[in-house]
């Protein structure tokens, strides 16, 4: 596969992918690591990090251990980052393509009806939608989803229009092959690259999205996620910097692994720069 | 007195490059005044050499060896900061493109004034004096207006003619034009050669013409070199290379110009394939904020009849209709009146429904083959995508899907390829084949081969004719070059302004052509001996 | 004077759209546990039904739902946002007076955003794959990455507490009595810490965007005809590449400034910035139903005036737009 | 004592209105408690002081209270104040303040005799009466201003005319209160401070900055969050004191659901004690302010009695607790106050114990609208409040264990659904008692019992620490805090 080798050839989206695969890693073996889960009191409050080898990342307010924290936390942040944006993804990508692909009423329709959700600014609207259905991990993934769907559904259409416009479609269509038909298996696999693009950022974008929920206190209160420890953490700060620094880092790293990987995907979708060799 | 002398000039290509060198050891020289046409198959060579001269190479080319000679200095080997004083003052350049050669958003006056400002020349209120006085003298219609026109107002050949201006505001030594008329139908074409020859005359400048038209060769050029696999195959005076070629490729390229004569038409009177009866076709576009809306009578009230087994040729300048009236014709744009009937059935009438089960009488040639092939799918696929849908078994289409790649001269094997791994002409053959599969009785071919140099195009149109004969296939053909019509057509109908102003037998259409429009369009087809019958 | 008409029928349709929101909103709003009434009198530390009786007829609540929907839209059809119960004062004068900090500091903020990441994003293209491009590109992903309010308390606690040099929260001075100049200035001082905070984000995804928008048009044939003109690199960068690079710029930016009227909350609730976000928020907490449907409206109402100036922008950028053929 | 400067302080929230004799809540009472006043106040001992007036008589039987009001006093708009004024206000706020018209149920009359009298005749004799009359719980209003207009929406509201220290200036919305000094005030040299600002500042981090960097001088309790306390008065130059509350005397618990659930078994409650280490609550979320309860009746409130049950932390006994009521591992809902990160945190800690004995349970969540709601509707299993105690168990407490309390929709009564008919007749009996001492006698049976049942779980006598600048004395001088304490206080240069 030339797409993947050139993928792997960046440096930087190589760096990305094995930052994600740790943090992944790492959620996925948080109950073989930390069996007593991320609640449990286990030690003095305000621990120090590097001061005791069992707790390396010290304790918080209550004394529970950072390091468990933050690797539940992992499970969280991902979940709710990847899950929403499937469901993004799944309510944008099939309006956008429609809305592209059949234009007129089909069009007007599907924007208007999108216009409504991108009238409402969309940290608002996720406030306004976590406090309705209450803060649970359910309603915040929900939330983040229907705020984040309308950009992808312009950018499908958009793309749609364009691809639809190409004479390879109009060749399909002469060969006598359905809508659908045209739609699926011409149109959408030549939209796929700016998709995948703008999915990674969206990943990213809803797990700022979650700690930023979390910070105003509308965070679902039985998780652990890494948007929790900093919002717990923010009036200690002075006394506990590395309650929310470390969350931080770990917000900051994800966040950047997800750009580099998204980034080295544009690239390698990108004929310009894949016939440079860069 | 040479104004520019090449010597060894060799540019090497990246990695990965379809070979090292793009050009390899050419050496010439150009004299003052003097007109040097630089011709040969597509992807020779001949782009970089001018790019290297004017010190644009794109990244990641680069020159490797040789030295060119201009006004004293080695200017291959001269800093950025020289080569930009040299640009546009001493050496100028013509791009292929005229359509994306412009800044979208500037107006024409400013950016030819630009050139002034580049190399400090005039007060700012005397640019745009200059600016129209260049204006005038390339000719462009309407100099007050033009100066403040944007690039998307002014038509194609108009556009061509600004390039014009700026590359000669400064009075060049060295004007090089890279193909700049390919895009462009005979009557501008003609406009531009003659406007440039004037300024030879005038200004004495030199001039370094790259085409792979030999009617204009024949027309303008001094002296001519040949360039193959970026290697100079074959130099002389432009009467020594066209009347007696040397080399092989050379010899072959001749060969493969069509000729300028006309044959004898035999009137086809078989049933009809397709009759068009008053078809129109009109173009609203805009309407949004701030959009006012467009009209464009694309297709006007338009009728005529293909028979069986027929060939009508279709011409006209650029956008005139024919495209339209060819996507038209497969109800890839929906008329708005008229119809359109297609081996007894009119096609304007049918409901989706029919129309996609009665889709494979008629199929099209696209003019882009490149873009009419999707670029994931293997070859496979867009042959067979077409006949499985109309209910031929799978093991059935992709027998048939080999054999039509045989029968274009592709091979069988050709068909677990993606597009991008074919030229251009092979893809222009696909295209034809995926036409075939669907079994049609009507092919619209459009410009299907405008873009080939030469001795592609031979190919194909040798294609086409075997298939007419063999087939009994009906070919609605439309293309802007004459003399390709001239040997491939039974009748010809020319189309100007969305209008049929002219149809009729081939010889007919030629030899005694009716409309002032014909007569233009005839009389402007680059290098003469035009209009013989065959004997 | 086709524009005028343009203009109009646009802002009819924007009306319409506005209307069939503030529907929406509406059941959004009342969807939300708990109502006005109850957050009083659970506020007041003691109740009794009469109380709740009496806020809940005093806040039109005793009323069948449609009727409060067919009032609350007869009141949006006369251009009245209705009554704060819970402030004491029209929903119109409550924003009116939050929209001005709110638009200082989403406006310099977008402003700042904009011409910082469309400048770095030219630095970098110009030196692509160089270290100043690589410092460039990673300092501005951290910036996109970094959560906005952790990056808030970071600033307050370097900028404000430990130098001292800003002031930490607040939109002016309270009760300094400055006028004038002096005020500006001390509004000033206190718009550089949360401005930047905001800023920095989008800077971010301008910078992004500028890059690669930069380095696609420097790929486009006209780039070379300029060179060819001899023109020196830095103009053609200016008045060429940049120029057409723009306008996927503009797109972007016009639908964020839209956003950035309501979606200031985390800054405005940090540095004690007194916006509609928080207005918006706050309201939201209380169930404040009139109010958190104004700023709905009202940012709804920005978003569609930005998406207008931005086409205007765009059409003054490209004359392609909107020209007669 | 130096008069003028100016005092920065923090209201948290930004309060709905100012005019406290519509609106009760919080902060209102915080700012509005400079603008109005009640005829007295009460010091740290919860004994009466005057206030509006000047001296009081209570009749040996308890049937009459006679005020005598200061002479001299106007409104801030420059109106004589009169007895008339304290007349109207008793039917203003029958309309409009739910705990006055609770304590008025008990009133036959109130009459003004002269200008500067007033006598209220009562029903029957109620012992807690002389605790009703503090700003908060009475505010006095000035009848020119709204007899017969709308309350509610008199426009006067957003510009609240009263007799107290300070005057209202300006209300920047978002931002800060400004009060200014009352010059004709009745005292005179009182008060000291020239101006009053108010300030809002919606982040908890950001108010102790405010704090540190001297943007303001005061922190009222609760104002930070109690992690940050222990910083802010290590500073230099800070004082903190934790006096103030003894009116308030704000008990924290939890309403354990008695009408469904786990909840509604007794053992089951007990259990809930037991497990839970309310020391380390204490300790830890609350960096050691407060008092681990015994009951319901607050410490610091007349009529405590130490003289109960108790329940330390005991988590075996907790165990044993629940397998002797069969326990089947129903999960329990657990929902949290939504007033900041300390009580995020207690939740957290319950919940955390409460699963180490076996117990399984899911934290709730929803702000205050939903908070409201979910309590108001019994729509819980457990949830954390705190309420006041106004100085006596026939104000603060008798509410929450009371059957006649039981009401759907509001979230201040008898919420957990607590139903012991006995005792009901005792919290009557024990009102109505002008006895003293046969009053703390009954509350002592009252709490013995009622400990015993545990309708709710109580979990701490919370302390507000306020956090000041020391150069500010006489901060707080009475046992309602800042809430009214500002006449006196002053600025040291
Ligand atoms: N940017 C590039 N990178 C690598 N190879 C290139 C690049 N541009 C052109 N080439 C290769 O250089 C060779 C010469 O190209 P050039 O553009 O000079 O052809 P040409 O003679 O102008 O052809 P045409 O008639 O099609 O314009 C070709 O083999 C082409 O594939
Ligand atoms: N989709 C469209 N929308 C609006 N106008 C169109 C559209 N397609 C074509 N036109 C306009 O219709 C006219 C006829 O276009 P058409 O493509 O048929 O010309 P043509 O004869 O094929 O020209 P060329 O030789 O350049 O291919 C032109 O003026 C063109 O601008
Ligand atoms: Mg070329
Ligand atoms: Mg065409």
């Amino acid at each position: 596969m030339t797409l993947w080798k050139r993928f792997l050839s960046n440096r930087g989206s190589l760096l990305g992918l094995a930052i994600l695969i740790a943090v992944i890693a790492v959620a996925l073996l948080a109950p073989v690591m930390f069996p007593r889960g991320p609640w449990a009191m286990v030690q003095r409050p305000f621990l120090v990090p590097f001061t005791n080898e069992d707790l390396p990342l010290g304790t918080d307010t209550l004394g529970r251990d950072v390091l468990a924290g933050l690797v539940y936390g992992a499970r969280v942040s991902l979940l709710v980052g990847l899950v929403s944006t499937v469901m993004a993804l799944l309510i944008g990508v099939p309006l956008g393509a429609l809305a592209g692909f059949y234009g007129k009423w089909v069009d007007e329709g599907a924007m208007r009806f999108t216009e409504f959700f991108q009238t409402i600014p969309n940290f608002a609207l996720a406030i306004v939608l976590v406090a309705i259905l209450e803060p649970t991990l359910t309603s915040i993934t929900i939330a983040i989803a229907i705020v984040s769907w309308p950009p992808v559904a312009r950018l499908v259409r958009a793309e749609v229009m364009s691809v639809t416009k190409r004479e390879y479609v109009d060749a399909a269509r002469l060969a006598g092959l359905s809508n659908m038909h045209i739609l699926v298996r011409q149109v959408l696999p030549n939209t796929v690259s700016p998709i995948i693009v703008m999915a990674s950022l969206m990943v990213a974008t809803a797990i700022l999205l979650e700690s930023s929920l979390s910070f105003l206190g509308l965070g679902d209160p039985n998780i652990m996620s890494w948007g929790f420890q900093i919002g717990a953490a923010r009036t200690v700060i002075r006394s506990a910097w590395w309650l929310s620094f470390f969350p931080g880092v770990a917000i900051v790293l994800t966040v950047l692994a997800l750009n580099l990987i998204g980034e080295g995907l544009n690239d390698a979708l990108n004929p310009h720069l894949a016939r440079k060799g860069r | 007195m040479s104004v520019l002398a090449i010597n060894e000039l060799n540019i090497a290509l990246p990695r990965g490059a379809d070979r090292d060198f793009a050009v390899k050891d050419c050496t010439y020289e150009i004299g003052s005044g003097e007109i040097l046409c630089v011709v040969g198959e597509s992807g020779s060579g001949k782009s970089m050499t001018a790019n290297a001269i004017m010190g644009l190479l794109p990244e990641g080319v680069t020159v490797a060896k040789g030295t060119a000679q201009f006004g004293g200095q080695d200017i291959l080997r001269i800093s950025e900061t020289q080569q930009r004083a040299l640009r546009g003052e001493k050496i100028a350049m013509i791009f292929q493109e005229p359509m994306t050669a412009l800044n979208p958003l500037m107006r024409i006056g400013d950016q030819i004034a630009e050139v002034f400002e580049a190399h400090n020349r005039h007060r700012p209120a005397e640019r745009r004096e200059k600016a129209l006085a260049l204006i005038r003298e390339v000719q462009l219609p309407d100099p007050e207006k033009i100066i403040r026109a944007y690039p998307f107002q002014l038509s194609g050949g108009q556009r061509q003619r600004a390039m014009i201006a700026m590359a000669l505001a400064l009075e060049p030594e060295l004007l090089i034009a890279d193909e700049p008329t390919t895009a462009l139908d005979v009557t501008t074409q003609a406009q531009i050669l003659r406007l440039i020859l004037d300024l030879r005359e005038r200004r004495g400048m030199a001039v370094m013409f790259i085409t792979h038209d030999f009617g204009v060769v024949a027309e303008i050029a001094d002296r001519v070199i040949v360039m193959r696999y970026g290697e100079i195959v074959e130099r002389g005076t432009a009467k020594e290379v066209l009347e007696t070629p040397q080399h092989d490729y050379t010899k072959r390229l001749l060969e493969a110009i069509p000729s300028g004569l006309v044959a004898q038409s035999v009137e086809v009177a078989k049933a009809p394939a397709l009759e068009i009866r008053n078809l129109a076709k009109t173009y609203k576009t805009g309407g949004g904020l701030f959009r006012e809306k467009r009209e464009v009578r694309a297709i006007d009230n338009v009728s005529l009849t293909i028979a069986r087994g027929e060939v009508l040729g279709l011409v006209g300048e650029s956008g005139s209709g024919k495209s339209t009236l060819g996507r038209a014709v497969v109800r890839l744009v929906t008329p708005d009146s008229g119809e359109v009937v297609v081996g007894g059935t009119d096609m304007a009438a049918l409901t989706d429904a029919e129309l996609r089960k009665a889709r494979h009488k008629v199929q099209m040639v696209f003019q882009d083959p490149y873009a009419s092939l999707n670029p994931r799918h293997r070859i496979m696929r867009a042959l067979t995508d077409g006949p499985i849908a109309k209910g031929v078994a799978k093991t059935q289409a992709r027998a048939r899907a080999k054999e039509l790649m045989e029968t274009v001269g592709l091979g069988a094997d050709a068909v677990d390829r993606y597009p991008h791994e074919f030229s251009g002409g092979q893809r222009q053959r696909i295209g034809i084949a995926r036409a075939l599969a669907m079994d049609p009785e009507l092919i619209i071919a459009d410009e299907a081969v405008s873009a080939l140099d030469v001795s592609i195009q031979a190919q194909v149109l040798d294609l086409l004719r075997d298939l007419r004969t063999r087939f009994d296939l009906s070919i609605l053909f439309i293309t802007h070059d004459l003399r390709v019509a001239a040997q491939l057509c039974d009748r010809i109908a020319v189309m100007q302004k969305g209008k049929l102003v002219e149809i009729g037998p081939v010889s007919e259409v030629f030899l005694n052509p009716q409309h002032d429009y014909t007569r233009t369009l005839l009389a402007a087809v680059p290098g003469g001996g035009w209009g013989q019958a065959a004997e | 004077m086709q524009i005028a008409g343009t203009i109009l029928s646009r802002l009819f349709k924007a009306a319409i759209t506005l209307l069939a929101i503030a529907i929406l909103n509406f059941f959004l709003v009342h969807a939300a546990p708990g109502d006005p009434a109850t957050v009083l009198a659970g506020e007041a530390g003691a109740a009794d039904e009469q109380m709740i009786a009496d806020l809940k007829a005093r806040f039109g609540l005793d009323q069948p739902f449609h009727i409060q929907l067919a009032r609350y839209v007869g009141n949006i059809v006369t251009l009245d946002l209705g009554y704060s119960f819970r402030q004491g004062q029209p929903v119109l004068d409550l924003i009116l007076d939050r929209l001005p900090a709110t638009l200082i500091l989403t406006l310099t903020a977008f402003w700042i955003s904009l011409l910082a990441g469309v400048a770095l994003g030219v630095a970098a293209s110009a030196r692509v794959g160089k270290f100043t491009d690589t410092l460039i590109t990673s300092v501005a992903l951290l910036f996109y990455a970094t959560p906005l309010y952790w990056a808030a308390l970071m600033a307050v606690l370097v900028f404000s507490v430990q130098l001292g040099w800003l002031p930490g929260f607040g939109y002016e001075t309270v009760g300094s009595g400055f006028s004038g100049l002096a005020r500006a200035w001390d509004i000033l001082k206190h718009l550089i810490l949360p401005a930047l905070t905001l800023g920095l984000f989008f800077m971010a995804v301008y910078m992004r965007m500028t890059r690669a928008s930069m380095l696609e048009v420097a790929q486009q044939d006209f780039v070379k005809t300029a060179r060819a003109k001899g023109l020196a690199p830095a103009t053609i960068r200016r008045r060429h590449i940049l120029r057409n690079a723009l306008l996927p710029v503009v797109t972007l930016a016009g639908l964020q400034a839209g956003q950035l009227v309501g979606g200031a909350v985390l800054t405005e609730t940090v540095f004690a910035w007194p916006g509609i976000g928080r207005l918006m928020f706050e309201s939201l907490a209380a169930r404040d139903y009139n109010t958190i449907l104004g700023v709905f409206l009202v940012s709804a109402a920005m978003v569609i005036v930005f998406n207008i100036l931005t086409d205007i922008v765009y059409r003054l950028i490209d004359p392609r737009i909107g020209h007669k053929a | 004592q130096q008069d003028g400067g100016r005092l920065d302080l923090i209201v948290q929230p930004e309060p709905p209105g100012l005019m406290l004799g519509l609106v009760q809540n919080g902060p209102t009472q915080m700012v509005a408690g400079q603008i109005y006043e009640s005829l007295l106040r009460y010091n740290k001992d919860l004994e009466p002081q005057p206030s509006l007036a000047k001296e009081w008589e209570i009749a040996e039987d308890g049937m009459t209270y006679t005020f005598k009001l200061q002479e001299g006093v106007t409104w801030h708009d420059g109106e004589p104040f009169t007895s008339a004024d304290v007349v109207f206000s008793t039917v203003f706020l029958q309309d409009n303040h739910a705990r006055f018209r609770g304590a008025f149920s008990h009133v036959e009359s109130v009459e003004a005799p002269d200008d500067l009298t007033i006598v209220i005749k009562m029903k029957e004799p109620y012992g807690p009466f002389i605790n009703a009359f503090e700003a908060g719980s009475m505010p006095i209003v000035p009848k020119h201003i709204y007899e017969g207009t709308d309350y509610a929406t008199n426009e006067m509201n957003n510009t609240p005319i009263g007799t107290g220290p300070y005057k209202f200036v300006e209300w920047e919305k978002g931002s800060f209160i400004h009060l200014t000094k009352n010059e004709d005030y009745y005292i005179d040299g009182l008060p000291h401070i020239d101006d009053l600002y108010y300030r809002v500042v919606p982040d908890a981090a950001s108010r102790a900055v405010a704090f540190e960097t001297g943007e303001v001088q005061v922190l009222p309790g609760g104002a930070v969050e109690n992690w940050d306390v222990k910083r802010l008065t290590e500073m230099e130059g800070v004082c903190s004191t934790s006096d103030g509350w003894e009116f308030f005397a704000p008990h924290a618990w939890m309403w354990l659901n008695n009408r469904e659930g786990p909840t509604s078994n007794k053992l089951f409650r007990q259990a809930v004690m037991y497990a839970m280490d309310r020391e380390f609550v204490k300790d830890v979320v609350w960096n050691g302010y407060g008092t681990v309860p015994t009951g319901p009746v607050s410490s610091k409130t007349n009529f405590y009695s130490d003289d109960v049950p108790q329940y330390p932390h005991d988590p075996e006994k907790a165990k044993e607790l629940l397998a002797e009521m069969g326990y089947d591992g129903t999960p329990v809902r657990l929902l949290p106050l939504p007033y900041g990160e300390t009580w995020q945190r207690w939740a957290e800690a319950v919940k955390q114990n409460l699963e180490e004995v076996g117990i399984k349970v899911d934290i709730d969540s929803a702000d205050v609208a939903g908070w409201n709601e979910k309590t108001a509707n019994w729509d819980y299993d457990m949830a954390f409040t705190y309420l006041y105690q106004y100085g006596d168990p026939a104000l603060g407490v008798a509410r929450n264990y009371v059957e006649s309390q039981i009401k759907k929709g509001s979230p201040w009564n008898n919420v957990e659904g607590y139903v012991n008919p006995e005792m009901d007749k005792m919290w009557e009996a024990a009102a109505l008692e002008p006895d003293n001492a046969k009053r703390q006698e009954m509350y002592t049976t009252i709490q013995k019992q009622i400990v015993e049942d545990v309708p709710v779980a109580w979990l701490l006598e919370i302390e507000f620490p306020t956090i000041y600048r020391c150069n500010v004395k006489n901060l707080i001088t009475t046992g309602i805090g800042l809430n009214d304490g500002l006449r006196d206080a002053w600025i040291e240069e």
